[in-house]
């Protein structure tokens, strides 16, 4: 029984490593409509960022918020510079965009801090609680923690306040928007800037547990994707509980389904899109989406 | 300057451009080293996929990030028919069917999806289909890959191993793309296009949508096959790794860059994906990533359409240089107005660049 | 004849343009034929006064890590000896050396394309990291008897001279490294179980095959649970719960991506399971590796190795470390300490290429093949006392025999029993 | 007091020049109709004036030129322009497309009672408050479109073919809403409308564009005089 429940647990913990990057691109798409490609390449970016703060000798916490600044600041500026001018056009090429910017800012990162490992301090310590029988890092259950705190705070963003409902608005139909007197320009620099600030909270989350390399969340967007899909483009809460679902199916169907083993299990989350989507297209939780002809 | 226009319509110089294209072709081989003859090889494989990838995505906008899967498995297909000493052509035929009825059984139940559904599904192909490989290490001998050698020059042909290759990739290439042409041109091309329009406009009009989603998707995946047994017949050896999502990524930019929706496209693309990565080799094989990346937004900056864009906008800057080009009255696009709405105040917006014809947006 | 419509006109034009503009970018390599490499006629890539090597590996992409440490080592070497005038070869003639690296990014096509580019400039292709890569150019190598020497791969079909005569691999072949663990975990008294986690590739494969050739007779050894991984996973933590689960007291890990083993040593200390372990020689360098996961809370951790790990604390104070790392700043602009043993593996490879230029006594690529296959006992620098360079052997790579070492804390000592 | 004073304004599409001098103003609280035949210039002057097209002349508004502002610029200064195609945000809530239009102010009491007030005014949208507005019918989505320009609480309120795709039943009814608006809150409209019937209804003076051209103007009364007007645009 003990194995089980370590394997939740193990799940819930990848599980959120997935989900902080997936609440980054739902951030993107609520307030752009795309489908950022580059947002794993960013957070590897603002890690670095950080971990050269912490090696010009600021505490960690000081590193991770000028890194979270810097990180907002150049959110935005990538929209303005950049996305502005293929938001409008052809959705394909917008991805591409996405695409090419995820190589130059990982060609960027190899440049400067090379392919060598970088070690990246951790927020909390190594040690282990006991969980109804299971042992659980403090590191594990911190992440969960701040990824809970985060998730919630979008979702309130997004519901309550006045800056979320603009940044859909603005995603929607800018032009309409504009009539109501919303700065379309600077709300698409804000979105993209908060995207970059939840990106560089899980790159500084993962980077102890996974070792600061230019490729480091490459392996972690394909899940990300997954999961905004499975929980519905338009909810926050629905992309965490979908990255958690995937983390921990994952790690249970790789234990207990005989012919999945551990080299196929990352076909599951692909299964339960399939599934799911059959039955909800809108995803787990996402708005069902009724258009007029 | 409209005489030239006029020229181009004339009967005789259709073919007189395409008797040219096909002696270029019949000549090039015998007149380059086993290096270029090689690298010419390699475009025509990656052409090719990127056709079958226009086919699904430029044509009938669906986006599919897994073309590079059919092309891994029509690969392996020929190198197991070749360890099994088939003939060849049996061999050609299944590398083509093989991937294709793979295409049509994942589109029968994907095409049902949404868009970005549909999108997740194909990710899935290479990234489940490399641990595949490895596990089925009997028929892909897994992870050491496997070689084939059965594209050497026969005797009788005097040729080099290399210029014999370049021919059979010309040769089955340059079908490949008339038969595709000709069914994007034709009928077919046009429920493509209105599919890839609006769907519910298309079931209004008695095409359905899912019928001909799953068609392109079999196409596409029958194209790959064909890419997939060149790429035998140039690189000889095939691993797990040739079917990476890297690649499944590259070429879809390299479709993007070539042009989507254009044959000519697929074959600048084709070029593009094999000859970049030449390219930042000589200049500095450190900085690969940085510079592709570089190369990938400058060419999206400047041609947003792709490298097919090319003589269009070209044709139109020197258009608008003698001002009297009779461009019609267009409608207000959105890029105009939102530009406005977007500019700083009094800053007279960019003029705003004409929408390619796959940037038209209706205008709601 | 209606088919042939405008669309036909513009894009038969286009494209014949369009093909000759490629070439024009494409053949800038056009060299002339190879010459035939007669008895005296020097090979391409060889003057009187200096040798070209190339080197094809990944310097992107996931394994760009270790792929650039293919090239820094042996051109910090390289650098180093050009600096002091050169490398006297066999014939009496001073050459220096000159590395022309490309990058494959890890794809068999790329690495193919990148040999055609190389074959007519360089002398000898060698350090190239991966087995696809490697094995994506063998039959045009051997087809146009390009030496393809020390490359960075265990797989063994690059040391069987009869089906590779132009090739050679450096690194013990896997099944050498799994198999010295193997008979000294044989070797010990008590009675052990074995939990076997292995990634799902050659790499794995040759591990296991050789550990379990290794233990081949031994009754007190038995394999408890056997599980595998992909290279691409962000975590192997489900594998260790599920290998605890078994409660075995070894723990035989063939992982070669750093991250991973780090992770997997957290891990197993999370769920509170202290086997000893056995690490592969690329993956268990202390300072990079052993440190950050913790390891002395382990009974034992034993890894082989032939060469010093950089990032062992005794090995920046040693006289050779010191030279290297210098060398390795100075020449081949890498400023910090490595965290693969890819960069120690390629300054060795240098220096047997050293020794096989002395012997040399003609500017052919059939006379260096000879030279290659002659090095017998060479201890190349920073190599561990008791392993050595024999290059004689068939079916061996150019090092072979391996030392099994224990973690002490700070660096690693010889384990010549199991206590 | 005239709010908004048009001198001469002309707009380009691209390189075509479609507005080639049109002049009217609107008196402070006043409402002035614009007729005219297809293609005349009527949504494109209000899109010089809302700012999203560019546009020569001039255009002044209580007092400052307002030319070749941004439109969430013009919007500021308290024009609120209900598109043509009505420019709903369809992935929205009705309720939300309400608070996005008051975007702008910051008086959270006075919001919450304006939306009752827009519920009293277009009574459909109470029980259709929590949907999609995309799910609404058309005649809805003109009435929300109103509602949200008005939660602007604008000083002109440009209003685009208000009727355009609706049921003459249901059009009759936007309209008295749109007029009860006007005698309640005072704001000043500016009102392009195919209808000049409906239009009549609301607006007290109005202007006849020809061909991007303002040619003449006058009270609803001189114009229903006119024979070539009713002839024109009333049926008559």
């Amino acid at each position: 029984m003990g194995t089980f429940i370590q394997l939740v647990f193990d799940g819930l913990s990848t599980g959120s490593i997935y989900a902080a990057l997936a609440l980054a691109i739902v951030l993107v798409n609520q307030a752009t409509g795309l489908i950022n490609f580059a947002q794993g390449g960013m957070a590897v970016l603002s890690a670095y960022i950080a971990w050269q703060f912490t090696q010009w000798g600021l505490p960690l916490i000081l590193a991770i918020l000028a890194a979270v600044v810097v990180s907002f600041a150049f959110g935005a500026l990538v929209e303005r510079w950049l996305m502005r001018r293929f938001e409008r056009g052809d959705p394909d090429t917008a991805v591409v965009v996405t695409i090419g910017l995820l190589t130059l800012i990982t060609g960027f990162c190899a440049w400067l801090w090379s392919y060598n490992n970088r070690l990246f301090p951790s927020l909390f310590p190594l040690e282990t609680v006991d969980i109804f029988g299971a042992a659980v890092s403090v590191r594990s259950i911190g992440t969960i923690a701040v990824l809970i705190a985060i998730m919630l705070l979008l979702q309130l963003l997004f519901i309550g306040t006045k800056l979320g409902l603009a940044l859909r608005a603005v995603a929607i139909n800018p032009q309409s928007a504009a009539f109501s007197g919303l700065p379309v320009g600077r709300l698409l620099m804000v979105g993209w800037g908060l995207a970059a600030v939840l990106g560089a909270l899980a790159g500084v989350l993962v980077a102890p547990s996974l070792t600061l390399t230019p490729g480091m969340m490459d392996g972690a967007l394909v899940y990300a994707l997954a999961a905004v899909i499975l929980g519905g483009l338009s909810s926050p809460i629905g992309v965490v509980v979908a990255a958690w679902l995937i983390g921990i199916l994952e790690n249970l169907a790789a234990v207990y389904v005989p012919f999945i083993g551990h080299d196929l299990k990352i076909a599951v989350p692909f299964i339960l899109i399939f599934v799911v989507l059959i039955v909800r297209p809108q995803g787990l939780f996402g708005r069902k989406v009724v258009v007029r002809v | 300057m409209s005489s030239a226009a006029s020229l181009v319509q004339k009967p005789w110089v259709r073919w007189a451009s395409l008797a040219v294209l096909v002696v270029l072709l019949l000549v090039i081989p015998l007149l380059f080293d086993a290096t270029t003859n090689a690298t010419l090889a390699r475009i025509g494989v990656f052409a090719v996929a990127v056709l079958g990838l226009n086919v699904v995505m430029g044509y009938t906008g669906q986006v599919s990030l897994g073309q590079i899967f059919f092309l891994g498995l029509g690969a392996y297909v020929t190198a197991y028919g070749v360890s099994q000493d088939w003939n060849i052509v049996l061999v050609f035929i299944l590398a083509c069917l093989i991937p294709a009825v793979a295409g049509l059984l994942i589109a029968l139940a994907a095409a049902r999806l949404g868009g970005l559904a549909i999108a997740m599904v194909t990710i899935a192909l290479p990234i489940v289909g490399v641990p595949l490989a490895k596990r089925l290490s009997e028929f892909t001998g897994g992870s050491q890959g496997v070689s084939a050698q059965f594209s050497d020059a026969p005797d009788w042909s005097g040729l080099a191993d290399d210029q014999w290759q370049l021919y059979l990739v010309i040769l089955i290439g340059g079908i490949t793309f008339l038969l595709t042409r000709n069914l994007v041109h034709g009928k077919y091309g046009r429920a493509f296009a209105i599919v890839k329009g609006n769907e519910a406009v298309a079931s209004s009009m008695g095409i359905s949508p899912y019928r001909y989603k799953v068609l392109a998707f079999t196409v596409a995946s029958l194209i790959g096959g064909v890419s997939g047994f060149l790429y035998m017949v140039v690189i000889q050896y095939t691993s797990p790794e040739t079917m990476s999502f890297a690649h499944s990524i590259q070429l879809l930019a390299s479709m993007v860059i070539g042009g989507a929706g254009s044959i000519l496209g697929s074959v600048l693309g084709g070029a593009y994906y094999v000859l970049v990565p030449q390219l930042t080799n000589i200049i500095d094989p450190n900085l690969t990533a940085l510079l592709q990346g570089a190369i990938l937004l400058l060419v999206l900056f400047v041609l947003p359409g792709g490298l097919v864009s090319l003589p269009r906008l070209w044709r139109r800057r020197r258009g608008k240089g003698s001002g009297t080009s009779p461009s019609p009255l267009p409608a207000p696009t959105s890029e105009d107005t939102v530009s406005i709405a977007l500019g700083s105040r009094g800053s007279t917006p960019p003029p705003p660049t004409p929408p390619t014809e796959s940037e038209e947006r209706q205008d709601t | 004849m209606t088919r042939i419509r405008r669309g036909m006109r513009a894009a038969s034009v286009v494209a014949g343009i369009g093909i000759v503009a490629v070439l024009a970018a494409g053949c800038r390599g056009g060299g002339d034929t190879p010459s035939e490499s007669g008895s005296s006629a020097p090979s391409p890539g060889i003057t009187d006064t200096s040798v070209a090597l190339g080197i094809t590996t990944p310097l992107s992409g996931a394994t760009a890590g270790p792929g650039t440490c293919t090239v820094a080592g042996i051109t910090a070497y390289f650098g180093a000896k050009n600096a002091d005038g050169g490398i006297e070869f066999g014939d009496g003639k001073t050459r220096t050396v000159e590395i022309n690296a490309l990058d494959d990014g890890y794809d068999p096509q790329k690495a193919k394309a990148n040999f055609d580019q190389l074959k007519d400039k360089v002398f000898a292709m060698t350090s190239g990291l991966g087995t696809p890569t490697n094995r994506a150019y063998r039959e045009a190598a051997i087809a146009d008897e390009v030496p393809q020497v020390l490359i960075q791969t265990g797989d063994p079909i690059f040391s069987n001279q009869q089906e590779s005569p132009w090739q050679l691999g450096f690194v013990p072949i896997y099944q050498n490294e799994g198999e010295a663990f193997g008979k000294l975990l044989a070797s010990s008294s008590e009675n052990h179980t074995v939990a076997i986690l292995a990634q799902n590739d050659d790499y794995g494969e040759g591990y296991v095959e050789g550990f379990k050739k290794g233990i081949e007779g031994a009754s007190n050894i038995t394999i408890a649970k056997e599980l595998t991984y992909e290279a691409t996973d962000t975590t192997v933590d489900a594998q260790l719960t599920e290998l605890a689960s078994t409660k075995a007291d070894v723990f035989f890990n063939a992982m070669s991506i750093t991250p991973l083993v780090i992770s997997a040593l957290q891990k197993a200390q999370e769920i509170n399971w202290l086997p000893s372990w056995f690490l592969p020689s690329n993956t268990s360098s202390p300072g990079a590796i052993l440190e950050p996961g913790g390891a002395s809370a382990f009974p034992g951790v034993y890894t082989v190795a032939f060469a010093q790990s950089a990032s062992a604390p005794t090995f920046a104070d040693s006289e050779e470390g010191k030279t290297f790392l210098a060398d390795l700043k100075e020449y081949a602009d890498y400023p910090d300490v490595p965290a693969f043993p890819h960069c120690v593996w390629s300054y060795q490879i240098g220096a047997v290429l050293d020794q096989v230029f002395q012997k040399m006594t003609e500017p052919t690529r059939d006379n260096f093949m000879e030279a290659l296959r002659s090095i017998k006992d060479y201890v190349a620098p920073l190599m561990l006392e008791g392993s050595s360079v024999d290059t004689t052997v068939d079916g061996q790579p150019a090092v072979s025999s391996v030392i099994v070492q224990k973690y002490n804390g700070k660096g690693y000592a010889t384990a010549d029993t199991w206590e | 007091m005239t709010l908004l004073e048009l001198k001469d304004v002309t707009a380009y599409y691209g390189p075509v020049q479609v507005l080639e001098g049109v002049s009217l103003s609107v008196p402070d609280g006043g409402a002035v109709g614009i007729l005219g035949a297809n293609g005349a210039g009527k949504t494109t002057t209000l899109r010089a004036i809302s700012g999203t097209v560019r546009a020569g002349g001039s255009i002044v508004f209580d007092g400052t030129d307002i030319r070749g502002m941004r439109p969430d610029q013009v919007a500021a200064l308290g024009i609120a322009h209900v598109p043509e195609g009505r420019g709903t945000l369809g992935d929205l809530t009705v309720r939300e497309n309400l608070r996005v239009g008051a975007y702008l102010r910051k008086d959270r009491k006075q919001i919450a009672s304006d939306i009752d007030y827009c519920l009293d005014l277009f009574p459909n949208l109470q029980n259709r408050i929590r949907s999609n507005a995309s799910a609404l019918s058309g005649g809805e989505q003109q009435m929300l479109a109103v509602a949200r320009a008005f939660m602007a609480k604008p000083r002109l309120l440009l209003l685009d073919e208000a009727s355009l795709g609706l049921a003459p039943s249901t059009a009759k009814n936007v309209y008295e809403a749109i007029g009860r608006l006007r005698r309640e809150s005072g704001i000043a409209m500016l009102v392009v409308e195919q209808n000049a019937n409906l239009a009549f209804t609301l607006v007290d003076t109005a202007t006849v564009l020809e061909t991007g051209r303002s040619v003449l103007s006058g009270t609803t009364a001189e114009l229903k005089g006119m024979d070539e007007i009713r002839r024109a645009y009333l049926g008559g």
